[in-house]
């Protein structure tokens, strides 16, 4: 028992840093029907920001965590929208293939570009210590803790997805963002402005991942090598397919069901862990052909 | 039509790279293979350094004298991304088009092995400073290592922890997708057992450097209350893997093996390496000047203390290239067999090889004590 | 016997009823209208009938078989083709490609001969060409036959249709909208050639049509639907004069 | 003349046959420096240009022709590499045999090689094709995963230590023989009735099932036999390579082949021939800007396909590539 809200606990939390990525797929996709393969690389970009700005943001500021996580915010919506506006927006009215090889191009090109010596090499880097951790036992005899590192990451992801309901629900951009998700013709008919509304969206979608990135970071307390978003990204990527890619609430349930199966299919058999989530995957579709939570829109004959 | 295509970029390929590396008198080609860009370019880039460092002394020190003429080495250093296939490549390349007289590399097993049988047919010696899959000299006599396989420092660490340490449980965390992970994890617990120990947790995660969360798995293993943790990853998952376990509360000792060995095990870790035993190639501690004097030039020329992927690049270099001078000759077959009979002292210790071409030699324990790495003890193959 | 015989078809889309207790029957030969206001159901007739979507309930007899539950392209093969309300050609293929395409189901070569390009492909082959080249002689396309079919006029692409509908040999076939987007010129026109359509292929015909001149001038019986269900059937005279007609068209009081 | 141009297929095969011809013969003669012009490092990497133009035209029957989305090619692959590969190595040891034993046995091999993957891929085709799009993109990479997971777990096929020993059957010659039959092969089957049913399922899945076309069978079918010539050509990448491991067929691998097909025009049986001698040639050509290869390739990817959206090849085929069309009748009015 005690071992399984373990696992629980476990789940909930890669789970929290798997939304927050996952919501910029989601987003991204929602408005311009792009898989956005380098978005696992503008996480990546948002924890190296984190391991160079913390230090900086220390000295200023006296405390480095939320400087810090807004700081790299800023800078992952501004490489976002550079990103849309050099390499996505000619394709736009073309291909959408086209646009997805071309997302591919620049997931390797930051890749590449960042292991170069002069940028953020490819060694390790001990990311600095946001939070001191430290582990909180629970209360009752079942040998449960929770590292305060753990509430964090989950607190701050929470924060971060009421900000974005409200966001999308609340604000007028936020609700011609769900006009041109829905229909993009017709929005663009009833005045809305396409191009703004498509570049917040890749402001938006960075941010929330330069902020999974911190987190990632303060978390793991190490970054690998700049390729270090691959994996979380696809498996971020995955979760939003499966809560219905273009739905946001989807994509948060789709990442917590991630986190967790996968904490408890290592726990089962952890030469398996890895396949699981493929797996589950492919169960879910083949009986919800759009996502837990997508809309199956039949094609209008 | 698309032949011909082909054919063209064949040649435009020609034009752009293939001419002008004709061996100058005096000077010959040696290759390099390591994995420079992709994931694991920061191994590759160690290893480039040690073997750049081993090659600039020989140069310095006057090359060797072949048919009467005083030869240097240009080294040429080639990118095998890790992947087995570019690194095919990259050996045919350098075979081929560069005329090397032997490759050093490549780091990982999966790339050696297929680097190996070309290098093979083509009769160029191939050492690899770090490839520990026991089939890689296997592939033929052109191919050496220069560091331990998989049992004898799996079996070395199993000794140390059952009869040094006295602890009768433990718990393996590797990496299933990595062949020395898997194959340390397998001879330790082999050798554990065979002691009389229990190994009472044996889990496995995917990935190496990609995965950062191994809660799921250390939940598991403190379930099953072991004495000790035996990590055979690279520093960075193992650095990770002791935090988390830490911040879980799971306080028993750790250990691993020579993919512990670099300056970032403890800047990564921290508090949680601590007291951490590792078997290891050579130890920084010796006070031998020749490995003293490999530490301060290392940590001079690059900024930064050397790992063993440096240390094995810069000994397997050194051993091929101390081959070459005794041979006195650029063909394959003399270098071979002047390597087949080395008794080259590097900084790993004096090195001999065993008919598959693997090295015999003794391998160190060095434990973490205030972040610094310490001398423990020596083990005699 | 009736050609078609569609009894109690009801179609419901999660609680949406969109079609209700439908009933028709074809005779062989004969050209019948459905009209109604937009959203009356009439469309989701065709889509049940073509096997689009499962009925919820009811029986669809076609040339002596239940053809309920059958995919689209198997009720196709038994005989009952379709063009659609917007145009969808084979774009991207050319105009006899789109022909072609309608033949295969008959094509005498399988897969094998396909990859091979065995004696029996080219036989295939040439008789699909010769096939093809005369179907769109009969529709004035045959000067198009390798152009894109996307890139046609108008008025063309919506005679490529119908002649690739008519390409899988039906003895039914319907028609949604053919006249939607025409002037009334091309409209006479589509009004001649259904006529000689039915004479020409020996058809029975079924069409949807929103333009009551083309509907009035082509159909010997009409059927009006509104909100799924059947309002009035008949004669175009009949259907022209009854109140319950111009009421779902235009509203009550109307 | 006239013969060459209503034999199509046979004047591929003479092509084909005299490029071959100078290739082998720029492999031999000592014309640079009384070294041959082409030398191994070349011939290893024609050799692999042709495994990777089988892999792509073979995606391209999915992704570009039939208007599917796959990006989990390199599973079969793997399928096919490993199937073939056990096989020739660990069930009958070919390496010692001779050759008019081994050939044999390693064009059995890769043979089976290629039906397991194509069982393969009815099994994950069969239920996912119904899904449209980027759902049907994320089942097959998620099969590529799965498959990639398998293999790394059973310690009979390797492992993570890879499997290595495999003889090295594939030479010029048998990658020649095994790229033109199989385009000439998957080409043949787009210039027939079923190639015309692919496409109309790419331009509207409806109107095609409409005009009497199973839709589901032929995606089906398509996928299995993409899948089997993925699998053979894993088959002959095995025994190129000599070792094979699983990080060989990671979803990395399958997203490249999506490079190479995209680039070179996903339409476009030339596209995808020329997308894969491109950008199978491009990082090699870049060996000399070292670690700034990876980064200049991708600037490369993105500009081409910004400038070239449909990809190099668009619409466009070579001539060689087309089916001659029949003199018709005369048309008369």
């Amino acid at each position: 028992m005690g071992q399984f809200l373990q696992q629980l606990i476990n789940g909930i939390q890669i789970g929290s840093i798997y939304a927050l990525i996952a919501l910029g797929y989601t987003m991204v996709y929602g408005i311009v029907r792009l898989i956005n393969f380098a978005h696992a690389d503008i996480f990546m970009f948002g924890a190296y920001m984190g391991f160079f700005l913390a230090p900086v943001m220390a000295k200023v500021f006296g405390g480095a965590f939320i400087p810090t996580i807004i700081a790299a915010m800023l800078i992952t919506g501004l490489l976002g929208f550079v990103m849309e506006k050099l390499a996505y927006r000619p394709l736009r009215y073309k291909s959408r293939l086209s646009a997805l090889i071309t997302a591919l191009g620049v997931s390797i090109f930051l890749e590449n570009f960042c292991a170069m010596p002069f940028v953020f090499g490819p060694t390790f880097r001990a990311f600095p210590d946001l939070i001191v951790a430290k582990n909180i036992p629970i209360p009752g005899n079942l040998g449960l803790s929770v590292s305060n590192v753990l509430l964090l990451d989950i607190g701050v992801s929470v924060i971060l997805m009421v900000l974005l309901f409200w966001f999308v629900n609340k604000t007028l951009i936020g609700k011609q963002m769900r006009a041109v998700a829905f229909d993009k013709p017709t929005a663009s008919l009833m005045g809305i402005n396409i191009d703004v509304v498509i570049s917040t969206a890749f402001i938006v979608g960075p941010a929330l991942a330069g902020a999974g990135g911190i987190l990632y970071g303060t978390t793991y307390g190490m970054l690998a090598s700049p390729f270090l978003g691959i994996w979380p990204g696809l498996k971020a990527f995955i979760a939003a397919v499966l809560g219905g890619i273009g739905n946001i609430p989807g994509a948060v349930l789709g990442a917590y069901i991630m986190g967790i199966s996968e904490a408890f299919a290592t726990s089962v058999n952890s030469n398996l862990g890895y396949g699981i989530a493929f797996a589950i995957l492919i169960g879910i579709l083949l009986i919800r052909p759009s996502g837990l939570l997508g809309k199956f829109m039949p094609e209008k004959v | 039509m698309r032949r011909l295509f082909a054919i063209i970029l064949v040649c435009a390929l020609i034009a752009g790279v293939g001419v002008g590396c004709k061996a100058k008198t005096g000077v010959v080609n040696l290759g390099g293979i390591f994995c420079m860009t992709g994931g694991s370019a920061t191994f590759g880039t160690s290893s480039k350094n040690g073997a750049t460092m081993a090659v600039e002394e020989f140069n310095t020190a006057g090359g060797a004298m072949v048919g009467g003429v005083k030869t240097t080495i240009n080294y040429i250093n080639e990118d095998d991304a890790g992947s087995p296939e570019v690194g095919a490549s990259a050996a045919q390349k350098l075979i081929n088009q560069d005329k090397v007289i032997g490759i050093i590399g490549a780091v990982m097993s999966k790339v050696s092995l297929a680097v190996a049988p070309i290098a093979q047919a083509a009769g160029v010696p191939e050492i690899s400073p770090t490839s520990t899959n026991a089939t890689v000299t296997l592939v033929g006599d052109y191919i050496f290592r220069a560091c331990f396989i998989d049992p004898f420092q799996g079996t070395v660490m199993a000794n140390y922890v059952y009869n040094t340490l006295k602890l009768k449980t433990a718990a393996v965390l590797y990496d299933n997708g990595n062949d020395y992970n898997k194959g340390l994890a397998e001879f330790f617990k082999a050798g554990f057992e065979k002691n009389g120990g229990k190994v009472v947790a044996y889990e496995a995660f995917t990935d190496e450097d990609k995965t950062v969360d191994y809660k799921a798995q250390l939940t598991k293993i403190k379930a099953t209350n072991p004495e000790f943790l035996y990590l055979p990853n690279y520093y960075g998952s193992a650095a990770l893997i002791l935090k988390q376990a830490r911040e879980m509360g799971l306080n028993v000792p750790a250990g691993g093996g020579d993919g512990w060995d670099s300056p970032d095990l403890v800047k990564i870790g921290g508090a949680a390496v601590e007291g951490g035993v590792f078997s290891n190639h050579f130890s920084k501690d010796d006070k031998s000047p020749k490995v003293q004097d490999f530490v301060a030039k290392y940590t001079t020329k690059y900024g930064e203390a050397p790992d063993a992927l440096a240390a094995l690049a810069y000994d397997a270099a050194g051993l091929f290239l101390d081959a070459f001078k005794t041979a006195g000759s650029i063909k394959g077959s003399d270098i071979r067999d002047a390597m087949k009979k080395t008794t080259f002292v590097g900084i790993s210790g004096a090195y001999k090889f065993d008919e598959n071409r693997d090295p015999i030699k003794s391998a160190v324990i060095i434990k973490i004590v205030n972040g610094q790495q310490t001398y423990v003890a020596t083990v005699n193959p | 016997m009736a050609l078609l015989d569609v009894q109690h078809l009801t179609q419901f889309f999660g609680g949406l009823r969109a079609v209700s207790d439908f009933n028709i029957q074809l005779e062989h030969g004969e050209i019948v209208g459905l009209i109604g206001p937009n959203g009356a159901g009439k469309t989701t007739v065709f889509n049940v009938m073509t096997g689009v979507y499962t009925p919820t309930k009811g029986t669809i007899v076609f040339d002596g078989q239940n053809i309920v539950g059958r995919k689209t392209y198997q009720i196709t093969q038994a005989g009952i083709a379709r063009t659609f309300q917007t145009i969808r050609l084979f774009s991207k293929s050319s105009v006899i490609d789109n022909i072609k395409i309608a033949y295969h189901f008959r094509m005498s070569y399988g897969n094998i001969d396909a990859f091979l390009h065995t004696r029996k492909y080219w036989e295939g082959e040439q008789l699909v060409d010769d096939y093809a080249i005369d179907l769109l002689r009969l529709f004035h396309l045959e000067g198009h036959a390798e152009d894109v079919s996307g890139s046609l006029p108008y008025g063309a692409q919506r005679r490529l249709e119908i002649a690739r509908a008519l390409a899988t040999k039906p003895k039914l076939l319907i028609l949604d909208e053919p006249a939607a987007g025409m002037n009334p010129a091309e409209a006479d026109e589509l009004m001649e050639m259904i006529h000689w359509l039915r004479e020409k292929f020996d058809l029975t015909i079924l069409l949807i049509e929103h333009q009551m001149r083309v509907v009035m001038g082509v159909c010997e019986r009409i059927k009006v639907m509104d909100f799924g269900e059947t309002i009035c059937e008949g004669v175009p005279e009949y259907i022209r004069n009854d109140p319950r007609v111009c009421e779902a068209y235009l509203g009550k009081g109307a | 003349m006239t013969f060459l141009r209503t034999h199509r297929t046979m004047a591929t095969v003479i092509a084909s046959v005299l490029a071959y011809v100078v290739i082998k013969l720029l492999s031999i003669l000592p014309l640079v420096n009384g070294e041959p012009l082409l030398n191994a490092y070349y011939i290893q990497l024609i050799i692999l240009v042709g495994i990777n133009i089988v892999m792509t035209v073979s995606l391209g029957m999915v992704n570009g022709f039939t208007g599917q989305f796959s990006i989990g090619h390199a599973g079969f692959m793997a399928v096919g590499a490993y199937t073939s590969a056990m096989i020739t190595t660990v069930w009958l040891h070919t390496s010692t045999a001779n050759p008019w034993v081994g050939y044999p046995v390693f064009i059995v091999a890769i043979l089976a090689g290629g039906l397991l993957a194509a069982a393969a891929g009815y099994l994950v085709g069969a239920p996912s094709l119904r899904l449209k799009g980027d759902y049907l993109a994320i089942v097959t990479l998620s099969a590529n995963e799965l498959i990639r997971t398998v293999i790394r777990v059973t310690d009979a096929l390797g492992g993570p230590r890879g499997l290595g020993g495999i003889p090295k059957f594939t030479t010029l010659e048998v990658v020649f023989v095994f790229a033109i039959v199989s385009v000439v092969l998957m080409r043949n089957y787009l210039f027939s009735s079923h190639g015309r049913s692919m496409k109309a399922i790419r331009d509207s899945e409806i109107a095609a099932e409409s005009t009497g076309i199973n839709t589901t069978r032929q995606k089906v079918f398509v996928f299995v036999f993409s899948a089997f010539f993925a699998g053979v050509s894993g088959g002959v990448f095995a025994h190129l390579l000599q070792f094979i491991h699983p990080d060989n067929f990671s979803f990395v691998k399958s997203l490249e082949y999506l490079i190479y097909l995209y680039v070179g025009g996903s339409t476009s049986i030339s596209g995808a021939i020329v997308g894969p001698a491109i950008f199978t040639l491009l990082p090699e050509l870049l060996r000399g800007l070292e670690s700034w290869r990876m980064v200049i390739y991708p600037l490369i990817l993105i500009l081409t396909m910004i400038f070239r959206t449909e990809g190099i090849m668009g619409l466009k085929e070579f001539s060689f590539i087309l089916i001659p069309q029949r003199q018709r009748k005369e048309v008369s009015v």
